[in-house]
């Protein structure tokens, strides 16, 4: 395992210093390990505060800026973050209106989560929590942890942080980012494993004909096993494992989104073959992304996450940000 | 059992997990996300330093302080989970100066209580609550019977190995493992397995 | 090898389509190859082409559009682009007022492009040459073919373009690009090879503790091999071999940018190293990029960019620019 | 040496470049950036398709054909150092229908002329160059001392195939490889591999 880091244990806090040096738009709260707008936050707007283990970079801190989150709390790699972390976060983006939490269903994130709103609570700030459970690859939630919260966070972010920036109510803020995540569905495939530095080995092993379907973003092994194929069978099963789901229909947001190693000329020939498949199967893409933007290190491989918008919906995503990773419109 | 007992109990946990670190961390990469060992050896590491920082004169306050700086410096699943077992173990035991082995019965029955409400784990679910159960229970039969406080120990000892090693050919339910589906199966669980040298630690405490 | 591709004969064009069906704003002459600008040349605006071989996505054809360039010619991977593409694309951008062709310094590159700008002279269009060499990996440019273009062409393309969108005269673009140039500097550090599709292995072979100093954007091995240090160590080695070449002090633009495979969290970490020490020897980073900008497949790796900048070199760079891979203020 | 002598001198080279395409590229990954096998099998390919489509009636229009295709298909700097060695070739015979070995000879040394003003190698700097130039020297040396065609074609050959493998203990001051430095040195060139190819099969042609 070759690292470009000081150290496993400090990786978490360098990469903060970097991004604190990089990113003037942001302040980062070392010691806390909480990085926020550097303009703090606006009276009467609701906040919104998102965390998850890191490894998964640009989410989320990538994704504090106008127009999406007020903070970002990175845990450990792929560790939820810890409570006191998550509501100094709260605390310092309340602006009187609230603060809506974005949890990814993961049973670490949802138990830290759920006790820093109760300490928040206590503490006089409003919380509303959206939990994100897009991934269609975990089937039988009665019989797990249920669905992971992937690809489609970015979206919720997204759309959620505009209207937030409207100034509206917490109550709305948090109808539009269920929706959303409701809306929403992902399916990912991975080429090769991801190492966790700590772990200092990849997490699991694949031939060099093999690939894994159904992949979360923590670096696990997915559901199954198949034979590695051209861009545009892996695609297909993609996107059928979506349509199983949730057919799709209408005006789609589509983000074909890297795992981190996989370089961007394959992005764009996996995305070209979904589009057209989309298309085929009676949906249109009117809204994508393509790129690096909900990683598991260096894993190679790439998820698709679609979202059926409305015109709301629309709007909202086509509505100013400003971010480190996601920018348009100012 | 008095404060030292409890505090070389945690000295034991602490080695342990240093010791299994990597173990753990391996057996969490086939079913999980490769971070189980690292988690508890960050977190025990940080209960060492604030037990030393400002030593908690009961049982009650010691375990209730471990548990707090778990919560604090774990995250993950474990970080609540684990972290809750030994706030409400140190809850059971209150003001009390020296804990007897109905008192310590009652308190993992409490921390096991507090697994599973806040993780809503079934026994056979492949999670800690799968060696915590049997160890409870163990524990509290041995009480029952009289057995002396060692013997006591190692029953518990005993079925939270036992409780972990039978994890291996269950199918997760909860926790991560549960997105691999059947393939969840012949691993033993990380969680049940950390569980396991929390209890041998128990007993080790005792042997000093 | 696994690649998420239908082929390597079509890897470029299969490529292409993805981008054509993720950027409206773009033009995708699929026959020619050529990535323009949907909306077509501006009358009495320069236009600026660019190219090279592909494999160093987002490079060139992520940064066509507003601001930026004009027209990208991608060649085959590591493979620079034919003549008729560049003609294709010098005689589409040119609005009547000559067109800016921005070249990395590589025999191929300019070979090809001489010959497209001596055809493109015959059709009636003038054309002005920059020749980027920014790479101080390669030192006695007397016995060799001089040094490599590499991450200073996005820095070129991004400030000659914002001064083309003013309306300056050809001669004006071009002196600015040639003093972004002279005013940039890179040095690469690889972790691992990368893999050309159509070779199908690595194009080197690295030990488990060792790395490649000095390395282009085309995969080949770099000048030297190291052993594997931490990030403060290797970030330094890089920012030593710049400031032999050219002392950093002032205002200082750099970009760390990744190979294509490694994290995000690492470059970041790499980055704060890279600005610590840039403070450290007396400049300050003004403006930074931290991302995949100018890759070379998987690779793993970074490479650091400098640009002592002007008070003129930052108002363009801070102009809006509206790209698929780089927009701000747009 | 007529039209059809020419075309089957280009099916050779095709055949060749076919089957050495993942030898060459294996050079040029080794101090290049591994296209160069692919590069020519795709121009090759190319000129083939471009031959079919319009075959031309003289040596020459055939060997400019060649070139321009090279030129327009290949990229990188192969492309335009090859496709400007045989364009130059095709015009150095102008309209004859029946070529010479001088005139060859001549054709070759236009063609390295070519290569030296466009990519200004000389030889030494472990290039192309350095094969085609004893090839074309060998040739010339032939013709002036009356060699039969096959012995002149072999001679040209063999030098280019032991100009390519001089290239080995060489630093490249030229193309990629000249970044490498004194790493370069211990390969062989890959577009000194690729004309010594050239040349071979310019004698399979006239043994066909
Ligand atoms: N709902 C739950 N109830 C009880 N234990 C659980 C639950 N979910 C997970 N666990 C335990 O937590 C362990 C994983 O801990 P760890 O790897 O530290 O956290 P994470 O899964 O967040 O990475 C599992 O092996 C399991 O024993
Ligand atoms: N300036 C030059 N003069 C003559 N031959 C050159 C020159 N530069 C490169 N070459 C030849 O081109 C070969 C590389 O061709 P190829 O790999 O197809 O192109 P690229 O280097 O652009 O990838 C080298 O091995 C060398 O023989
Ligand atoms: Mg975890
Ligand atoms: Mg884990
Ligand atoms: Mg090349
Ligand atoms: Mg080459």
């Amino acid at each position: 395992m070759k690292k470009l880091i000081n150290g496993a244990g400090s990786l978490v806090s360098d990469a903060l210093r970097g991004m604190a040096a990089a990113h003037p738009s942001l302040r980062v709260d070392l010691e806390n390990a909480v990085v926020f707008r550097a303009e703090g936050p606006r009276p009467g707007k609701v906040g919104l505060v998102s965390g998850g283990g890191s490894g998964h970079e640009p989410l989320h801190a990538g994704f504090v800026g106008h127009g999406m989150l007020d903070a970002a709390c990175p845990g450990e790699v792929f560790t939820s973050p810890v409570p006191d972390q998550l509501v100094e976060a709260t605390k310092g983006v309340d602006g009187g209106a609230g603060v809506l939490h974005i949890v990814k269903n993961y049973t670490g994130d949802v138990l830290n989560f759920e006790m820093a709103a109760e300490l928040s609570g206590d503490e006089g700030v409003e919380v509303a929590t959206v939990l994100v459970n897009d991934d269609v690859a975990v089937r039988d939630s009665l019989y797990t942890a249920g669905r992971r919260g992937t690809g489609a966070t970015l979206f919720v972010e997204k759309i959620a942080g505009a209207l937030a920036e409207t100034g509206a109510p917490l109550a709305e803020v948090a109808r539009v980012a269920r929706e959303v995540n409701e809306r929403s569905r992902s399916f990912g495939v991975a080429l090769t494993p991801c190492t966790v530095p700590a772990a200092g080995k990849p997490t699991f092993e694949l031939g060099e004909t093999e690939i894994e379907l159904g992949i979360g973003i923590h670096g696990e092994p997915g559901r199954a096993r198949a034979a590695m194929g051209e861009a545009r069978e892996i695609a297909r099963i993609a996107v059928d494992a979506i349509a199983d789901d949730l057919p799709p229909s209408g005006e789609t947001l589509v983000m074909l989104n890297g795992m981190g190693g996989t370089p961007l000329i394959e992005l764009y020939v996996v995305f070209a073959e979904v589009e057209a498949y989309l298309r085929e199967k009676g949906a249109t893409v009117v809204r994508s992304l393509v790129g690096n933007y909900v990683t598991s290190l260096d894993m190679q491989g790439f998820m698709v996450t679609t979202c059926a918008l409305t015109g709301e919906l629309t709007r909202l995503w086509d509505a100013p940000v400003e971010t480190p990773a996601l920018r348009w419109g100012r | 059992m008095n404060t030292e007992f409890f505090a070389a109990w945690i000295e034991e946990i602490t080695s342990a997990v240093r010791a299994g670190r990597d173990h753990l961390t391996e057996l969490d990469a086939a079913i999980g996300d490769a971070d189980h060992g690292t988690n508890l050896d960050r977190g025990f590491t940080a209960v060492g330093e604030a037990l030393a920082a400002a030593p908690p004169g009961t049982p009650g306050a010691l375990l209730v302080l471990t548990g707090t700086t778990l919560i604090r410096k774990v995250g993950g699943a474990s970080g609540p989970l684990y972290g809750t077992a030994f706030r409400e173990m140190g809850k059971a035991f209150g003001e009390a100066t020296e804990i007897s082995p109905a008192e310590l019965s009652a308190g993992v029955d409490a921390a096991l209580a507090g697994v599973r409400r806040l993780g809503s784990a079934a026994e056979g679910d492949k999670t800690m609550v799968d060696a915590l159960a049997p160890a409870a229970a163990a524990l509290s039969r041995a009480v029952r019977d009289g057995l002396k406080p060692e013997e006591a120990l190692e029953a518990a000892a005993t079925a939270a190995a036992e409780g972990a090693r039978a994890t291996v050919p269950l199918q997760a339910r909860k926790g991560r493992a549960s997105y691999l589906g059947p393939r969840s199966v012949g691993h033993e669980d990380p969680g049940a397995a950390s569980t396991a040298l929390v209890f041998g630690a128990l007993r080790a405490a005792a042997s000093r």
